[in-house]
């Protein structure tokens, strides 16, 4: 009874835990444990060998991310086919009950549609961009400890989305947390990066405690910290999870507001573009910012299932997100702010959707958004790495060029917006849908405008990027093959990846998307389209098509109206958008400074002044007392009582060295008293 | 190896008092042999106590083992009793490894006055102090070993240590900082023991009036404990608080902390790792060992007070820590925070917060002990621990900047690194308290710890950012700066593997203690 | 045993003969203004107890105190006070000024002494009871015996310790001489 | 004659030395204080001894030793007056605070 935990089978596969019609895999299956590993071992071997190596270490870093991709991808195409379920639990720790129950801690992976989604995610634009980077980052001053942290967080990253408990999902969680800390941090000399890197963890961590209090709030309910657990007990409306299931809900989505840079935890994220460009593509865009997107689709049964009160808070905090934030993307000068603005405001889309009850219409849009977006970044950092600069008042005329970053980048954009047929349009459009059918109209409308608002920042940032008249220095030209390969790697699954969930469409044996990340130990019961809602995609698209003429009309491809119109400065609306809400003065100036300053220095000075006071007062006192009971009253005894008093005026108050008086018989008498009341102490107590 | 069974323990806790005495047969120029003689003895001490923790039985953990009982003062009925369960143990193997690790680190650090001899002899002595203390399991003993580390500490501080001369706030005094410190540090404790003192010898007295004889045993008392038979009266009421002024005070409780950040920021590098790593230990397994089982009512009452202490501790050090300028004495205010969440998960009174603070003491030693030698050695170079005039130390040394990034991480609670089992832990501990606890009492107790540990990485973020990154400031340009040396290295490195080794595998840790405090909430509170 | 009853017995009149005396030369030792006055007290006191110690039985011990005590300590007691040119005569300055908190404490550890004993008196009942008559002094032999048997070792280091205050009083009381009065000496 | 008598009368002469050890201030006198503390010592063992009357006489055998101690620490004691007195010219207690720091 008290070992229960260490009977249950450690491997759950298919048909052992209720996983009805899933394959437990195989080889691949089995071993994927392998991906979660390799890049720490890479990792530190490049901390340790990278140095002497002749890539200094970026070799090490690709290999493991080639050999994690090979896994991933044939999990991925496996998984097509037939869905796979394969969960394995090792217990690193016993360590109490919770009603006679033993809880246990257990590092482990899963292996089910879900993860095999994102482990092919992250391993496919981990690849790209690890690859990318090498081109990128030659000459850096620190290139083997780059690579050293990019594979620390692909590792974290992977051990987050294989986690098959809330343990290890923390474990991976605060991994990648430090590795964006390690990565916006990378030029670390400046300040201003390592605020931002201080910034982003701080955040994070803000978030985290929702996290770890969800967590600590749904396990005990549980017995245990297994996704598979809670999926099953939500599923089965458990009663024992019902008293928290909507407070352990908000409380883990709390946790995702942060990573996923939700309104108003969003702060870090425009900051974090500090970070090479690589580093924000990977992290920042695809990946790492998705996080959060993902606990809330591998903890959706208890949303959908039970926390239903929670779900319209969530809504509402996504599409404020996903329609307030965008617009911030208007001001922007700074090429990677735009792409950050946007990548906050395409969360809210993803995260609204999840809410409202799309579990698959969320991981689609992740899923096309990782390509689109991460092509968006390395097109920036191609541009970035050919002028110099950052800011697009740098920029302009760049399409002949860089043709190949130019159309790319053209190509992301597009997608972005919500063109049909690329693969924006579709994920966008199954989020609409979702919105419309679960009640949210109104949210629907808003985030159709959201589209409108950001085919428009996307026309800008091309217009003034690539169109007008080159306003920098220096001659720039395309970057080497390293870099653009990528780029045409990326472009590809952008134009091609909507296919793959069109309502209505199965592409035979394969299936579609929706099918594939369905595979999961319960049936999500999530609301799929059944065709094409022609209507709302119409609306959608006008949104889009309105948004880029908009765009294209106020950022006329000359460079005079490019610069005239940006120096366009609404009143109130300028201001308000150029100091992002003033959310982050509030925060610097309402929270961190006056914690960071006058209340520590305050507890600081109680620490020296009021407790310490007590005891240097209390040394004091015993010594004035000794200087009373000896018989010091006469010219030394005045003078003590004196300063003693004068403690009290803002003087000298006691004086902890007076009991160090050097008299004996103070000594003497100290003792006698404190024998006696060690005495009477001691009988009363008998 | 019945000699083993039965001497094993015995050899752990005086073996270093042997090497002490040793020492002095050592002619005082030659300085190499001194560094051996203390080196083996510590060396082998560390391996008798990796050996008993190979050998122990984990299965029963919850029971003492290497049990050695013999008579030794029959007038008041003292024995000389020890052994070793699973509370016990992690500590035990901790303190015997982290001497070690500072006598390597001694090797070629010594503050002046130079006197090796002496050192090592201070090291030694305080090693059987604190050995001694995780063994005993009789009260005389016990209070005898708990109180022999305060010596070899007085002197550590107060002739090695910091020389500057500080003005203390409302005293008004400018005093020299090793001196005040060292006093503060004596009196402080001594205070607490005294009362300490009493409330052993009132369990002493009054479990004659159940056994017939009076008796000082550990494993008896916890038996009468079992039952109640200490009531849950004023007299239950007064020994439970002076042990607890005893045991807090050692902790260090807030508001019973003020002397050790004073201590910690006056004491050599060595004195610093052993005060945090080890000594701090002392009060808080004592509340394990001694108050809780055998007064589990007043426990109870008493938990929502401590749980107090406990979280007021977590937040007023992290805000402190935040106002510091002065490296050491920034990590020993992260210290009280730390030692704030141990005492969080005992105030709950249960299983998991037990746990909890059993692998948040081990963390804690080895986290906040790497840091303590980190600042040492980061002062021996720049001379300095003013974080105002350090910067840019990941560009002067990168190893030393890449293992105080790492060290700072994992006091920050990192998952994955041994910081994080604690603080969870007791978080997990003091959402759901021993039934009959305030709930609702508790669970703010939980928000506000979790609240801290936002604090925590914030104020270690922010000293890593002054002290690691940024530009070196100008007037190191032209200073030599040398990088981790390989006594450093060999001093660390087992330290760093322990912190990842736990981080990732908690159950060697919790393998020892679970069972162990499973049995301990149930005999103690029953169910 | 009530007050009358205990008034009555012959032994305690002797006893209060005694004991009267003592404490008042005990006050007298603790308040005289003149040094050899006080030791002169000390001595009445250390006889009283003395007296005591012989209505106790205790005759041998009796004499050691009188031998070793009025004997020779006070006469040591003296020779101090000569040669450190005590002011012998009335002396004003012999005390602190402010004597009341010494005062506080000692009536403070008579009380609690007090306290307890009357405490424990109660609580057991035995205090009360007669002690044996007078008359059967120890035999002297028994003291001898346990010296040399079960005391011997703490007889053993008493001794020691006695040589090396003997040592010790040498060594801290002699007076270092200057070269110049070392070679008078050897001249001497 | 009952215990307590003797045993009141040991407080009443120990109370009477700590007040005498702790109001003096010539050394000379302090001294004498302490002897009066340690007869009242000897009072009380040797009222013990007679009251539980043990074979072998524990009582007396401690009073002794308290007594041989007594005088060690008298010439111990006046030697070092002695020896202040002489660097000092002083025989007052409160002088010697050398202890100080």
């Amino acid at each position: 009874m008290v070992r229960a935990v260490a009977s249950v089978p450690l491997v759950l596969a298919a048909g052992e835990g209720g996983a009805g019609d899933l394959s437990s895999g195989g080889f691949f299956a089995e071993t994927a444990w392998i991906m979660l590993v390799l890049p720490f071992v890479a990792f530190l071997a490049i901390i340790l060998v990278g140095k002497r190596m002749k890539g200094l270490g970026a070799e090490l870093a690709i290999g493991a991310m080639g050999v994690n991709l090979l896994w991933a991808s044939v999990l991925f195409v496996q998984n097509m086919f037939e869905g796979i379920y394969r969960e394995v639990n090792l217990t690193i720790g016993e360590f109490g009950t919770f009603a006679g129950r033993r809880l246990a801690f257990e590092l482990g992976f899963v292996v089910d549609g879900l993860s095999i989604m994102m482990y092919w995610v992250v391993a496919f634009v981990g690849f790209l961009v690890f690859v990318y980077a090498h081109g990128y980052m030659k000459g850096d001053i620190r290139v083997p400890w780059f690579f050293a942290s990019l594979s620390l967080f692909a590792g974290s990253m992977l051990v987050l989305v294989g986690a098959p408990n809330l343990i290890q999902l923390i474990i991976g969680w605060e991994g990648v947390g430090l590795a964006s800390y390690l990565l916006i941090g990378h030029y670390w000399e400046e300040k201003e990066n390592s605020d931002a890197a201080v910034k982003a963890f701080l955040t994070n961590k803000v978030a985290d405690v929702g996290l770890i209090l969800g967590t600590i709030l749904l396990v005990p309910a549980l017995g245990t910290f297994r996704f598979s657990a809670l999926s099953a007990a939500a599923d089965a409306h458990s009663e024992a999870l019902g008293g928290v299931a909507v407070a352990g809900a908000l409380l883990l989505f709390f946790g995702a507001m942060g990573k996923s840079a939700q309104f108003p935890l969003h702060v870090w994220l425009p900051d974090a573009m500090a970070g090479p460009t690589p580093v924000s593509a990977l992290m920042h865009a695809a990946t790492m910012v998705t996080a959060g997107i993902y606990l809330m689709a591998r903890t959706f049964p208890l949303y959908h299932q039970m926390a239903t009160e929670a779900r319209p808070w969530m809504v509402t905090i996504a599409v404020i997100t996903l329609f307030v934030l965008g617009f911030l993307a208007l001001v922007a000068d700074d090429l990677k702010r735009v792409l950050a603005y946007s990548t906050v405001s395409q969360l809210g889309y993803m995260m609204a959707a999840v809410a409202a009850g799309g579990y698959t219409a969320g991981l689609f849009h992740l899923f096309t958004h990782a390509f689109f977006k991460a092509l968006l970044f390395l097109g920036a950092g191609s541009v970035i790495h050919a002028v110099h600069s950052n800011n697009m008042s740098d920029m302009g005329g760049l399409r002949k060029e860089m043709p190949v970053t130019f159309w790319t980048f053209v190509v992301g954009s597009l997608s972005l917006a919500g063109v049909i047929p690329l693969a924006g349009f579709w994920s966008k459009d199954e989020i609409l849908a979702t919105l419309g059918h679960e009640g949210y109209t109104a949210f629907m409308w808003v985030a159709i405008l959201g589209a409108f608002v950001t085919a428009f920042y996307m026309t800008r940032a091309v217009a003034l990027t690539f169109f007008g008249t080159y306003k920098g220095h220096g001659h720039p030209h395309e970057s080497p093959p390293v870099m653009t390969a990528p780029l045409v790697a990326l472009a590809v699954p952008s134009v091609i990846a909507g296919l793959l969930n069109i309502p209505g469409v199965s592409w035979g044996p394969i299936r579609n998307f929706t099918d594939w990340v369905g595979a999961r130990i319960v049936p999500m019961g999530d609301y799929h389209p059944k065709a094409i809602e022609w209507e709302l995609a119409a609306y959608g698209l006008i949104a889009a098509v309105a948004g880029i003429a908009v765009g294209w009309r106020l950022f006329a491809p000359d460079a005079e109206t490019q610069q005239a119109r940006d120096r366009l400065r609404i009143p109130v609306l300028y201001p308000l958008l150029h100091n992002k809400y003033y959310i982050d003065d509030l925060y610097m100036k309402g929270v961190v400074n006056p914690v960071k300053g006058p209340l520590a220095r305050a507890v600081d000075w109680v620490n020296g002044y009021v407790i310490d006071a007590v005891i240097n007062g209390a040394g004091a006192v015993t010594a004035w007392l000794g200087g009373l009971v000896y018989g010091r009253l006469d010219q030394q005894g005045i003078d003590l009582l004196l300063n003693a008093a004068a403690g009290g005026t803002g003087g000298a108050g006691g004086k902890l060295r007076l009991l160090q008086s050097g008299k004996v018989q103070q000594y003497a008498g100290a003792f006698v008293v404190g024998a006696l009341l060690l005495v009477v102490a001691f009988v009363l107590v008998t | 190896m019945d000699w083993f069974e039965s001497a094993g323990l015995s050899l752990i806790v005086f073996l270093p008092a042997a090497g002490a005495l040793a020492l002095f047969a050592v002619p005082k120029a030659r300085e190499d042999a001194q560094k051996w003689v203390a080196l083996l003895t510590t060396g082998l001490t560390a391996v008798l106590a990796v050996a008993v923790a190979a050998n122990f039985n984990y299965g029963g953990s919850e029971k003492f083992q290497f049990e050695v009982s013999q008579s030794w003062i029959p007038a008041i009925g003292a024995r000389y009793h020890i052994g070793v369960d699973g509370i016990s143990l992690p500590l035990l193997v901790l303190s015997a490894v982290v001497t070690v690790l500072a006598v390597i680190y001694s090797w070629d650090h010594w503050e002046e006055p130079r006197n090796v001899r002496g050192f090592l002899a201070l090291i030694l002595l305080l090693a059987t102090g604190m050995n001694g203390t995780f063994v005993a399991l009789d009260l005389v003993l016990f209070f005898i070993f708990f109180e022999l580390v305060l010596l070899p500490m007085y002197f550590m501080i107060g002739i090695w240590g910091d020389s500057a001369k500080r003005r203390i706030p409302v005293l008004g005094r400018t005093v020299t900082m090793r001196l005040y410190a060292a006093i503060k540090f004596f009196i402080f404790t001594l205070f607490g023991s005294a009362f300490m003192l009493l409330g052993f010898l009132a369990l002493y007295f009054r479990s004659g009036d159940f056994l017939g004889e009076n008796t000082f045993d550990i494993p008896i008392l916890i038996a009468l404990g079992s039952q109640n038979a200490f009531g849950s009266g004023t007299f239950a009421f007064l020994v439970f608080g002076a042990m607890f002024l005893g045991f807090a005070v050692k902790v260090p409780m807030w508001p019973f902390h003020t002397w050790l950040p004073d201590a910690h920021t006056a004491a050599p590098t060595v004195g610093s790792v052993l005060l945090a790593a080890i000594l701090l230990k002392l009060g808080s397994y004592a509340f394990l060992r001694i108050s809780i089982p055998i007064l589990p009512d007043m426990a109870r009452e008493w938990a929502p007070f401590i749980g107090l202490l406990a979280v007021i501790g977590i937040i007023y050090g992290s805000l402190a820590c935040l106002a510091q300028t002065d490296v050491k004495r920034l990590i020993a205010f992260s210290s009280v925070g730390h030692m704030g969440f141990v005492m969080l998960g005992i105030a709950t009174m249960t299983d998991v917060g037990f746990n909890a603070s059993l692998i948040g003491m081990v963390a804690h030693g080895l986290i906040t002990g790497l840091l303590f030698f980190l600042a040492g050695s980061m002062h021996h170079r720049y001379h300095t621990r003013e974080i105002a005039r350090m910067g840019g130390n990941q560009k002067l040394m990168p190893w030393m900047g890449g293992i105080f990034a790492f060290t700072a991480m994992a006091s920050l609670g990192l998952p994955g690194l041994a910081g994080f089992w604690g603080e969870f832990m007791s978080l997990l501990g003091a959402y759901r308290p021993l039934a009959g606890l305030s709930l609702s009492q508790f669970q703010t107790y939980m928000v506000i710890g979790a609240v801290g540990t936002v604090l925590t990485a914030g104020y270690m973020l922010w000293m890593l950012q002054r002290v690691n990154l940024g530009e070196p400031k100008a007037e190191w340009s032209d200073h030599e700066f040398h990088d981790v040396e390989p006594t450093e290295w060999l001093a660390w490195a087992p330290l760093i593997v322990a912190i990842v080794a736990i981080g990732v595998y908690p159950r060697i840790v919790l393998g020892a203690t679970t069972d162990a405090v499973v049995n301990l909430a149930r005999t103690a509170f029953g169910g | 045993m009530t007050f009358s009853e205990w008034i009555a017995e012959p032994v305690n009149w002797a006893f209060l003969a005694m004991a009267i005396p003592m404490v008042i030369a005990a006050l007298r030792v603790v308040t005289s203004r003149n040094v050899v006055h006080a030791a002169l007290f000390l001595v009445l006191a250390l006889a009283a107890s003395a007296g005591l110690f012989i209505l106790l039985s205790a005759e041998f011990v009796a004499w050691v105190l009188v031998l070793v005590y009025i004997g020779a300590v006070v006469v040591l007691f003296l020779f101090g006070i000569m040669i450190t040119r005590a002011p012998i005569g009335r002396e004003t300055n012999l005390s602190h000024d402010t004597r009341w908190p010494a005062a506080v404490a000692a009536l403070g550890v008579f009380a609690v002494t007090f306290w307890l004993i009357n405490a424990v008196a109660t609580q057991m009942g035995g205090f009360g009871d007669p002690l044996p008559a007078v008359g059967r002094a120890t035999a002297t032999g028994i003291l001898g015996e346990g010296f040399i048997n079960r005391y011997l070792i703490p007889f053993e280091a008493v001794g020691f310790v006695l040589l090396a205050a003997l040592i010790g009083g040498i060594t801290l009381a002699r007076k270092d001489l200057t070269p110049a009065e070392e070679e008078e000496g050897a001249r001497v | 004659m009952v215990l307590t008598q003797f045993l009141v009368l040991g407080a009443l002469l120990f109370s009477i030395g700590v007040y005498g050890l702790l109001s003096r201030r010539n050394a000379v006198t302090v001294l004498l204080a302490v002897e009066l503390m340690l007869a009242a010592v000897n009072i009380n063992l040797i009222a013990f001894e007679a009251f539980w009357n043990t074979a072998a006489a524990h009582g007396q055998i401690f009073a002794i030793f308290v007594i041989t101690i007594a005088a060690a620490e008298v010439g111990i004691g006046l030697a070092i007056i002695l020896l202040v007195f002489r660097n000092r010219a002083s025989g007052n207690i409160d002088q010697l605070d050398l202890m100080r720091w």
